[in-house]
């Protein structure tokens, strides 16, 4: 299998704050890697840098054997890394469908101007009216499990399912690593269920998955091994029992057993 | 003191808290505890009048007080530190304090305050013509909580006030909430990551997990909880 | 040094310290409330027409001072009520295209009214010193001008010391720093836009008397303060006062100078030319910081 | 498939009514409006496709309509270059300058892109009141050549009067709307509101948002440039005055009002704005002052601040309750 994608003691420094403290590991192909950490323990920050949102201060990162530590955010993802975000960004001003037609394109063979070019000389009159590029997309809607929202703006969907419409957006532009910034936050217990075997859905077909979570029961549900960071350092890795029953990341989560007065 | 009942608040189509009820009594150290995203700032935007309330009531000695514009929210005591320092950057500390107490027309009560806020944070007295901008992180935290006490609260609500900072400064930090809960007396409304330390200074403790209260007790029974390590690390 | 050269950099001063005054309102503005308020320069146009009314009724020194404080008090009221107005409804589902957009509807409307008020004949406010020249060596000026250098100067004063004294003036600069600290130090936030939006309006309504004093007055003449107060206050940052106060100066120094030694044609243009190269270069301006975290 | 077919007979009613309008109002003047309503409805759609679809707010849109006259009308007078090619030439050097400025705009946003788009249009501007020998200064440059007759065969069609004139325009504003329409049904247009929309999001779909930006406002230019030339060559009269800011502050209005991000909103604001400031100018006679900029100022805050959508938006929602009704 091997090793999809490494970081070699990857820092990122904001000011004064170091977000991201030497941070090392790698992700196996296939495999669902868990990040956890308490709030503000940098975990936002390495997907950033993964996915290209900004350069680290130091370090390398490298994906199928190419360094892509200083690409920028579009040219990671035409490489192969797609990404969701903590907060949804979907476009809410375009329909479902429209939302995965627009990350569908090719865009690692085709800029702006061969964009004008084919609007005027290939496709059908409208790309609503592509039958095969829709076709495509409402599979990926299907897959989703959203596909009653096809022609829904967006913006009027509720917010569980654009959660799921920017995973489907993700998976259209067919990533061989995909990164889910908590996929689950703002959802009810319920639709986590469905978050779950989503996700897993994704893995079974050989998509590989970095994915932070803060709520326990999917990330110890879904991972296949956990990297737990600490004031952007990583201080854990391994197994989620083993993860799980580490003093040192208990005491992350819970605090130092210490207080001036004692 | 404060009483939330079944309050509900959405941003956009994302609710973010479903149905929080929960209580402070006068002389009380009440935590919260949750992890990242579960809603505890949302709650305390939404006691002091910056976030709006879909549904449910906020009620503070007896009066609604839910959806008021935040400064009248402010002129009742209700005095919230927030998040991440934030400090005016561009102001010396001076008059970061001076807009702590921005409400208060008792010039001899601020100026009394003033000499025992300086008492409690001595750096701050040295630096009173620095620009807060320069501070370091902890100073500015002890700033945030400073300026707070200026405006003389009822309810102070110090909003992950340890966060971020180095271990020496944050036990500095603890010692003074200590001190301001136990001498001053001020009734507290804490969030805090470090769920030790929090259950150990507090009276009682809520625990919010995905915008919902899925425990309340006594600091002490939760700090001896077995599910308390599980709510955090997971079912 | 060339006795030419000081002449024009005194010139390039005098009207500077009037940008300044002008664009000092725009910063605040946008400072506080993040609004690009297009129609500035129309504040300035009224507090212009101001001065000729209050001139035409009493002449002399007190009537230039009259005329100042009436345009204050005219033109700040102006700004508290199209702040209610206008920009108020529009802070709740803020974007910069809207805002930008409104603030221009606002330029169109004031500048339209103002031809149907006042008619298109240009105007002067008349010099109270009577066409006294001063002779400072090097080069010389009348005293009306080196009075309207000082008065800008004093104007400014003032503005520091509501700023860095009074309690609300401490409460502008923190909301213009961090918006929800500010609220929760029980700050009336609305009651900060009022005031900060009177203030700047007032200022470019002064500023307006001291640009009328130095030039023609006529209705559409609000465009060229408005663009000159938006390049002063992206060369010195938008939303940084003393900023501005440097940006005006050097634009006016910088617009004599080309006017003279350049081409006289594009004096006009010589602001642009300057912020383009500056934004080119840094995108938030000379003395602007570095935006976002 | 009813939609469809109500749909393009929607269409085919419409332009045999603009065909045959000409041939029931013969009134001159009234056919001068109806050219100059087609030229602003260029200008504006192509505005709206930079603010609209990509929400950048360029203030300088009249500097590439003044670009298009202006090389339109030099090639005609110097070169003798057919105007039919002039009026594509115009659009290219428009689209050239277009290139030119979205370089330092790709960096901007809000009020620095605003006053930098201002400064350039303010700068031509003068160069144009200033290059005197290309140009004639203020004066400007009269006379333009009207556009060739067009002979095909035995048909011969000449272009002297507005009717003839009004079908030029016609065509040209269809030629555009069909250009503006593929763009934006396809991969690009979706690729231009997706970055609209979320620019951080449309990165993380493999979106390079600065070289869709750059191509947008060469396009943008372009139309501009197009629509330019048209009115050189039946104004016959091209001076700096096309290049000031009120003309991309009409525009603007324009846009706005008719709904911003809409295809139809451009035209439909164009094309009433255009009218009722006719119909005000006709008023000033009895009311002996000239009100059209007033309305024009009032009526965009009163869109931003009270119909966001523009006239679209209320059509739409006039519909919709129409439709709930029934």
């Amino acid at each position: 299998m091997g090793a999809i994608l490494t970081t070699d003691r990857l820092t990122k420094n904001f000011g004064g704050l170091t977000a991201v403290n030497d941070v090392s590991f790698s992700l196996e192909q296939g495999e669902i890697l868990g990040l956890i950490g308490p709030n503000g323990a940098g975990k936002t920050t390495l997907i950033n840098l993964i996915s290209g949102a900004f350069p680290p201060s130091k370090g390398t990162i490298t994906f199928e054997g190419r360094d892509i530590t200083r690409e920028k955010a579009h040219t990671v993802n035409t490489l192969g890394i797609a990404r969701t975000f903590q907060v949804v960004r979907i476009f809410s001003r375009l329909t479902a469908l429209e939302n995965v037609l627009a990350a569908m394109v090719d865009r690692k063979h085709k800029g702006p101007w061969s964009l004008v070019w084919d609007s005027f000389f290939r496709r059908a009159c409208a790309l609503t009216e592509d039958k095969e590029a829709c076709a495509t997309a409402d599979s990926l809607l299907d897959f989703v499990g959203i596909s009653k929202y096809r022609n829904e703006q967006a913006g009027n969907m509720p917010y569980a399912l654009t959660k799921r419409l920017e995973i489907a957006r993700a998976l259209a532009t067919e990533p061989k690593l995909l990164l889910l910034d908590e996929p689950s936050s703002g959802l009810n217990p319920a639709e986590l269920t469905g978050q779950i075997d989503l996700i897993q859905k994704i893995n079974a077909q050989g998509t590989s998955i970095l994915i932070i979570e803060h709520v326990m029961k999917v990330i110890m549900g879904i991972s296949h091994r956990l990297i737990v960071l600490h004031y952007g350092e990583k201080i854990a890795e391994g197994e989620p029992k083993v993860v799980y029953n580490d003093p040192l990341v208990v005491e992350a989560y819970l605090g130092g057993d210490s207080d001036a007065q004692h | 003191m404060l009483n939330i009942e079944n309050l509900k608040v959405a941003y956009g189509k994302a609710v973010a808290l479903h149905d929080v009820s929960m209580r402070v009594e006068e002389g009380e150290l009440v935590t919260l505890l949750g992890s990242n995203g579960a809603g505890k700032s949302t709650l305390l935007k939404t006691i002091s009048g910056i976030n709006r309330a879909l549904e449910g009531r906020i009620v503070w000695n007896g009066k609604e007080i839910q959806n008021q514009p935040s400064h009248l929210i402010v002129n009742q005591g209700i005095i919230q530190v927030p998040e991440g320092r934030a400090v005016f950057p561009d102001l010396t500390v001076a008059e970061n304090l001076r807009m702590g107490a921005f409400t208060r027309r008792d010039e001899d009560g601020v100026a009394k305050d003033l000499k025992e806020v300086f008492d409690l944070f001595p750096r701050l007295k040295e630096r009173r013509t620095q620009l807060a901008g320069t501070m370091s992180g902890g100073e500015a935290q002890m700033l945030a909580i400073a300026r707070g006490l200026l405006a003389n609260p009822k309810l102070l609500m110090l909003d992950e006030p340890s966060l971020g900072l180095a271990p020496v400064v944050r036990e500095a930090i603890y010692h003074v909430i200590r001190q301001i809960y136990q001498e001053k007396g001020i009734t507290i409304l804490l969030v805090e990551q470090n769920a030790r330390w929090a259950l150990k200074v507090a009276t009682r403790a809520y625990i919010l997990e995905n915008g919902r209260v899925t425990m309340e007790d006594t600091g002490a029974a939760l700090a001896a909880n077995p599910g308390v390590q599980r709510a955090y690390l997971g079912h | 040094m060339d006795s030419l050269f000081l002449q024009q950099v005194l010139n390039g001063l005098i009207t500077g310290s009037v940008y300044s005054l002008i664009a000092i309102g725009l910063t605040m503005i946008f400072g506080v409330m993040k609004i690009s308020n297009f129609a500035q320069g129309d504040y300035s146009m009224v507090g212009a027409y101001t001065a000729v009314f209050v001139m035409a009724w009493v002449g002399g020194w007190l009537g230039w001072i009259g005329s100042v404080v009436a345009a204050a008090a005219v033109v700040g009221l102006l700004g508290v009520v199209t702040e209610r107005l206008v920009f108020r409804p529009l802070m709740t589902r803020w974007t910069d295209i809207d805002m930008i957009m409104v603030s221009i509807g606002l330029f169109i409307l004031l500048d339209n009214l103002a031809q149907l008020f006042f008619g298109a004949t240009p105007r002067m406010i008349g010099d109270p010193f009577g066409g006294t020249t001063v002779d400072l060596g090097v080069a010389s000026t009348s005293l009306l001008r080196l009075f309207c250098f000082f008065f800008a100067g004093i104007t400014i004063f003032c503005l520091e010391l509501f700023l860095n004294r009074s309690r609300m003036g401490v409460a502008i600069r923190a909301t213009s720093q961090n918006r929800f600290a500010a609220q929760l130090m029980g700050i009336d936030i609305n009651q900060v836009y009022r005031i900060t939006f009177g203030v700047g309006a007032l200022l470019a309504g002064v500023g307006g008397v001291l640009y009328g004093t130095l030039f023609a007055i006529y209705p559409t003449m609000g465009a060229l303060p408005t663009l000159k107060a938006f390049a002063v206050t992206i060369l010195g940052g938008m939303g940084n006062i003393r900023g501005a106060i440097w940006g005006g100066l050097i634009l006016g120094v910088a617009e004599a100078l080309g006017g003279n030694y350049i081409a006289m044609e594009y004096k006009q243009a010589i602001g642009f030319f300057i912020i383009i190269l500056v934004l080119l270069v840094k995108p938030s301006g000379l003395f602007g910081r570095k935006e976002g975290a | 498939m009813s939609a469809r077919l109500r749909n393009i007979l929607l269409w085919v009613v419409a332009l045999a009514a603009l065909i045959l309008l000409p041939q029931v109002v013969e009134d001159r003047y009234f056919m001068h409006i109806a050219v100059m309503a087609g030229i602003f409805t260029i200008l504006t759609l192509s505005w709206n496709l930079l603010a609209g679809y990509t929400g950048q707010l360029n203030l300088g849109h009249a500097a590439f309509y003044g670009i298009g006259a202006y090389t339109s009308a030099i090639l005609a007078m110097q070169t003798g270059l057919s105007p039919w090619l002039g009026l594509f030439a115009g659009g290219l050097v428009a689209a050239l300058f277009g290139l030119m400025l979205g370089f330092p705009a790709l960096r901007l946003s809000g009020p620095y892109l605003a006053i930098t788009t201002i400064g350039f249009a303010e700068i031509l501007r003068l160069v144009a009141m200033n290059w005197v020998d290309l140009t004639r200064g203020s004066l400007g440059l009269s006379g333009v050549p009207l556009l060739t007759p067009i002979q095909i065969g035995d048909f011969r069609m000449q272009f002297y009067f507005e009717r003839d004139y009004y079908y030029v325009v016609l065509a040209a504003v269809l030629f555009t709307l069909f250009c503006i329409r593929r763009l934006i049904g396809s991969e690009f247009g979706v690729t231009l509101q997706a970055m609209r929309d979320d620019e951080a999001g449309a990165q993380s779909i493999g979106i390079n948002p600065s070289s869709y930006k750059l191509a947008v406002f060469t396009i943008s230019a372009f139309f501009a440039g197009f629509a330019g030339g048209l009115f050189a060559h039946f104004a016959r009269l091209v001076s700096p005055e096309l290049l000031a800011l009120h003309n991309t502050f009409d525009v603007l209005t324009m846009a706005m009002i008719g709904g911003l991000g809409t295809i139809a909103g451009p035209i439909l604001g164009a094309v009433s704005l255009t009218i009722l400031s006719e119909a005000l100018r006709s008023m000033e006679e009895v009311l002996k002052i000239d009100i059209r900029l007033i309305v024009y100022g009032l009526l965009l805050i009163l869109t931003i601040l009270f119909m966001r959508e523009g006239l679209v938006g209320v059509i739409k929602n006039v519909w919709a309750r129409v439709k709930g009704d029934s």
